[in-house]
């Protein structure tokens, strides 16, 4: 390796120059003595203020939410549940496989989201629990669920199946699963959304499990370091699969973690809509000025983490508490109450959108498996990409 | 013998090294309380105590990092990553450090680790669920790679590997995790790190094929048998430290091989032997090498899809068939 | 043509790039104001602006991340790996996002990406500073891989890189930065990807070496020629896609075949190699095909075992000759 | 792959039975209202104290420290910067290579940690700028050298050069040349001390640049989650790379993070050995008791990142200022002031490490390089391990 070494020593030499300028900073052992430039307090203690959105705390009048636009909540949240129930009933009957994570009882979380921002502009990521979000944004029920069923005319084509939904023009951007993984790529939708001098924010959601990968750590730093336009909400339905919260974070609370990286942290229950609704909308509008924040929203998945999992971590009572708190009920309550519909208007909106699962369902059934060549299709934008055999 | 299932063989290996030695423990996401995602580790923690069967946050990188230090202080760690696709978030700790500090601190440090938990294909799962990792940590100095086809073996084999002092990766395979099969319970049962299984004699073709892909080799064999062609199929057992020998032997009675492999296929195993073989067997060599792999894309999640992305029995037929020339 | 460096090759097609097109930017460890940590990108800052050249902490996984997030929603990243070694903390993003969310999403969204920086061996930096990543990273379907050998096809290779709509990694050799080289300054001079250089013509054995291996070939072709043997000398220069037609080419031609390689040999490149010349050019293989590669080891620190670590041009003649039955 | 659809199938219907379980936990619609179980508070705020240790606030009679354990610190420190000097210039003679960081400025941190544990029990992991907590810790000076010289007696026989400082009878772990990647390595290394019932601490290192690092956070929880005897000890020296903490770190008060992992967090002043000493006592003490921590130690290194490195990036002035706080000049100062020792007692130290430092430099001149078959050394346990050709 004559050759390599004669190459290095090149390199050294160029080093020299440089080595022997910083030598110049050599020991001092008689230097003048100063006072201390690097100065340690004699005390320290920090008090962090967060931002709470309890349940019950607004009503949409405060939130400047229209009649109409509350129905369209309660449409929306139904229109998740009742696809997710044929979901688990399409399982079993074994026309959708893989993986298959339910949000049931999550609703208020997406809903109440997506009410907050600019859709078409605004966008957002979460994980593999992603059909709520995806139905709360608009997407088409009959390619979401020709998606599970792994059919040509899916969401991602039958790519992704339920872990992947994806919606570009939407500006969904998935459906990811490796947990955590998704939260960069969500600041880095915001790094693009301020290069382009739009206003648009992202919403990067990610549960709290995902809180403890590092890659959270590394991109919620990153976010506040170049005041980018994103919210990390921390979707906390207290488990991450058998794992509890308690158990796996040494914080529990977890948004107090916002401030590792000088970012505003806050807390909304995910059982009521509003309280998610004013917090997105806050988080947002702080976002477009730059400002990033990291929002726990709390909430309760009632099913197992995925369909296999008979889910027998929970205490005793537990999740009948949680179902006792439903945020669908309580909205189809709050709106009876507040006469802005009746029980009856609401039970037809009930029937619609299960017509409309029917519909998907038919949708799915009716659409082609992918042709075989669509293998190769969709990986390299490159149309001839040379693939070996 | 009696029959268990391939997660109940990894089990026993682990509970009989674990009443053994004390210095070996268990950690990863949900092996604890939940009795393993995919019920391997099931009924551990009652038996050994949430200080030797632990449950761990969803931190892959630290959790691996935390078990080559622990094996370095004197501890055996076994770390299962609830899939291997997940070791990605935690690969700087399983190639640069796990098979590097031994090396760079000149033999002073040793790190008797295991990795192990499912590998490769499981259903309808999409790409970064569908990864096989053999190629890629056996590319690195300082591993050993081990991937049984069968519950015997699984069970010798992690035994070994328990005991071995330097890191093994174990991959296991989540589709076989329920497949039943013969295991012995001789007192102190173990297989060698190394050493080639040659599951049927043949003299027309050797099928080179791991994992679950050994059963795809050994239908076709049986279908081969059928038409009158004998194929020899070996089962490495250990990509690396691979037993190349067993293989040699065989090419040089047969002339002609055919690796099955369903990984994705450049710079792969089949890759590797491929080149092996070529070098060793050059002058018996009658056709080349045929590999039978997925294809060079990622995988999909389509039902239809991934029937075809997956090797099948049909295709290392048509393999063995081109390499001996027939059709 | 002028002459540059290769580290200036390198700049000048991104900042070519650059003052083409706004949405290109680059970003890493110390590329902005501390002008890069190798000099690649020397006065880049000043030129562009803290917004388009971006300091980053060290934080590889987060913003290679990053980095996938902005080309999905528009923007055309360079980001830099101080070295690839580092690109280990980063793995998940790279091999299990960047290439597999363009598949999962049917098409729906591009990942205009290059990653880049420098590769492989730089001199003694022990086990973990010394990782060759070509062999993984073309094992993932979905990246490309391209990775020069002189400034000329730097230059030109990397502005394709950055126009191209897919995930490129881009590796450099922080050994060859300081080489000088003509390089082209044709108005909007690219090359395209996946197309191989012969480099020397020869009809006696055919040389495959990319990257600081090339020049251990160039070195060893000189050698042999005096010794009356003629070398063909072919720089893949694209790992992935690979131009084996032109050195299939080339071997029916030479009937011989030696790769190149300073990586480590199991399921290597050069393993692939040798998988797809056994399979394409069976028939006109006179000699095994022979790797010369560093050794299955890790890399050491002290100067005389790294000698013997890296591939050395007497050590491709020693192959040479060997393919060639001569000695 | 029929065979494959069996199995899948097979696997199904076991699933079914799970899931049928779980489907009873289906959507309620009409649930009986009850309170809350997700409780939101109305306001939530936080506030954290911090252990500080500021220069000069500890005498060595508040420590308990002798004389002689005082000198003894004295040349520890010397040790260390006369060491280092040479390296340099063995740097510039091309007796040395690869990459070379020194840690001069920082000797205070290395003393002051190494004299405040139980050397030969407790141990230590840091990253690659590991010569001066290396020879701290008492590892031999001429073994240094040698590694530094790619010998064959190097403390890691030439395997592991500047960055690969180990040694396993002084309970050193490493040297370690990955940014962040020795942090869980550490914590595990705690795990072990815990496990078998030791009292042992695991004092683990790493930059300010570090901190930045997913290892970082993960190992963080980890360590608070396990309770595990583990310091974690951040030396920051302002700058990774040429990067400042204020352009890395969203929170520049690194020691503050600790509030992520509901764990300690402590700061001291690394330019007095005392404080060190004081802060790593402590925090050791809560380590043994199954309480780690979080210590950011703020010093400074006098040289560039590494040998090549000109260090353009400091303000102007700024080096002066911090030789002008040199920790040797201060304990120097302190032992004469004190009477503990005269200055001449001092001169005469530094002349004897300094002899020191010159033997070790014979020492690695005439040590062998190393065979060239070791290449194939050390990497297995297995001794007949078959490497391929
Ligand atoms: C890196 C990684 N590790 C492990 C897994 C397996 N896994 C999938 S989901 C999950 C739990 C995630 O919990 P959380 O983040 O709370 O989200 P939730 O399922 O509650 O919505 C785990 C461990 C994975 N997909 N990726
Ligand atoms: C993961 C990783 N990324 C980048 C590097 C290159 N690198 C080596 S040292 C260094 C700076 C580290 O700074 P800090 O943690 O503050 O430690 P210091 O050098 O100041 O002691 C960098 C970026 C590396 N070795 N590993
Ligand atoms: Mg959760
Ligand atoms: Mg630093």
């Amino acid at each position: 390796m004559a050759n390599e070494t004669k190459e290095k020593q090149k390199k050294d030499a160029s080093k020299d120059e440089a080595a022997a300028k910083a030598a110049s900073n050599g020991a001092v052992d008689h230097a003048p003595w100063t006072t201390q430039s690097i100065d340690i307090p004699d005390t320290s203690s920090e008090t962090y203020e967060f931002q709470t959105y309890p349940v019950g705390a607004f009503t949409h009048d405060d939130l400047d939410l229209s009649d109409d636009e509350v129905v369209e909540m309660y449409r929306s949240m139904m229109l998740q549940r009742r696809f997710e129930e044929r979901c688990r009933q399409m399982y079993q009957r074994q026309k959708i496989s893989g993986f298959l994570h339910l949000y049931i009882g999550q609703e208020a979380v997406s809903t109440g989201s997506v009410s907050a921002i600019r859709l078409g502009e605004d966008t957002v990521i979460t994980a593999y629990r992603d059909h709520g979000i995806g139905l709360a944004m608009g997407m088409d029920p009959g390619e979401c669920m020709a998606e599970l069923f792994g059919k040509a005319d899916g969401c991602s084509r039958g790519k992704g199946g339920s872990m992947h939904f994806f919606d570009a023009e939407k500006r969904m951007f998935g459906g990811h699963g490796i947990v955590g993984a998704q939260i960069p790529v969500g600041v880095g939708i915001a790094f693009a959304h301020k290069y382009k001098g739009e206003e648009n924010v992202c919403l990067t959601y990610f549960g709290d499990g995902a809180i403890n990968q590092g890659a959270f750590h590394e991109a919620a730093n990153l976010a506040q370091l170049y005041e980018l336009p994103v919210v990390l909400v921390c979707e906390n339905n207290q488990y991450g699969m058998g794992t509890s919260v308690e158990r796996a974070s040494a914080e529990p609370d977890l948004y107090k973690r916002a401030s590792s990286y000088r970012m505003p942290g806050a807390i909304a229950s995910g059982m009521d809509v509003f309280s998610v609704h004013k917090a997105i909308k806050d988080a947002t509008e702080m976002a477009r000025t730059g400002q990033p924040s990291l929002l726990e929203v709390r909430t309760y998945r009632y099913q197992g983490h995925s369909i296999s999992d008979p889910a027998k971590y929970r205490a005793e009572g537990e999740l009948d508490d949680r179902q006792s708190e439903d945020a669908i009920v309580r909205l189809q309550r709050y709106i009876v109450e507040q006469g802005i519909a009746s029980d009856e208007d609401l039970e037809a909106i009930d029937e619609e959108v299960k017509q409309d699962v029917l519909d998907a369902i038919d949708f799915a059934e009716n659409s082609p498996e992918p042709a075989p060549e669509t293998i190769y299709e969709d990986i390299y934008v490159q149309d001839d990409y040379p693939f070996i055999a | 013998m009696p029959e268990l299932q391939f997660r109940e063989a990894i089990r026993a290996a682990m509970v009989e090294e674990m009443e053994r030695d004390e210095d070996i423990f268990l950690m990863g996401e949900e092996v604890a309380e939940y009795n393993g995602a995919y019920k391997v580790s099931q009924g551990m923690l009652d038996q050994f105590g949430s200080e030797r069967v632990i449950d761990t946050p969803i931190s892959e990188l630290g959790f691996a990092g935390l078990g080559i230090g622990a094996a370095m202080n004197g501890l055996r760690p076994i770390i299962e990553f609830m899939t291997w696709n997940f070791s990605f978030v935690a690969f700087d700790q399983v190639v640069n450090n796990a098979p590097n500090i031994r090396y760079m601190s000149g033999g002073q440090f040793k790190i008797p680790i295991v990795f192990r938990g499912p590998n490769g294909a499981a259903g309808q799962l999409a790409a970064t669920h569908n990864n096989s990792v053999e190629s890629l940590y056996s590319n690195f100095p300082g591993l050993k790679v081990v991937c049984p086809s069968n519950p015997d073996d699984a069970k010798g084999l992690l035994k070994t590997s328990i005991r071995d002092d330097d890191p093994v990766l174990f991959l296991e395979s989540e589709l076989m995790y329920g497949m039943k099969g013969e295991v012995s319970d001789a007192d102190d049962y173990t297989l060698p790190i190394g050493t080639a299984r040659i599951a049927r004699e043949g003299d027309d073709v050797t099928i080179v094929a791991h994992s679950k892909s050994y059963w795809r080799a050994m239908e076709a064999a049986e279908e081969l048998a059928k038409e009158g062609y004998d194929a020899e199929v070996i089962d490495p057992r250990t990509i690396k430290p691979l037993d190349i020998e067993t293989i040699v032997q065989s090419v040089q009675k047969t002339n002609r091989c055919v690796v099955v492999d369903e990984s994705n296929p450049f710079a792969s195993f089949a890759s590797e032997i491929a080149f092996q073989i070529q070098d060793q067997a050059f002058d018996w060599l009658d056709a080349p090498l045929v590999r039978v792999t997925a294809p060079d894309t990622p995988a999909p999640y389509a039902g239809n899809l991934m029937d075809e992305y997956m090797p099948s029995a049909k295709e290392v037929i048509q393999a063995a068939k081109r390499v001996m020339y027939v059709d």
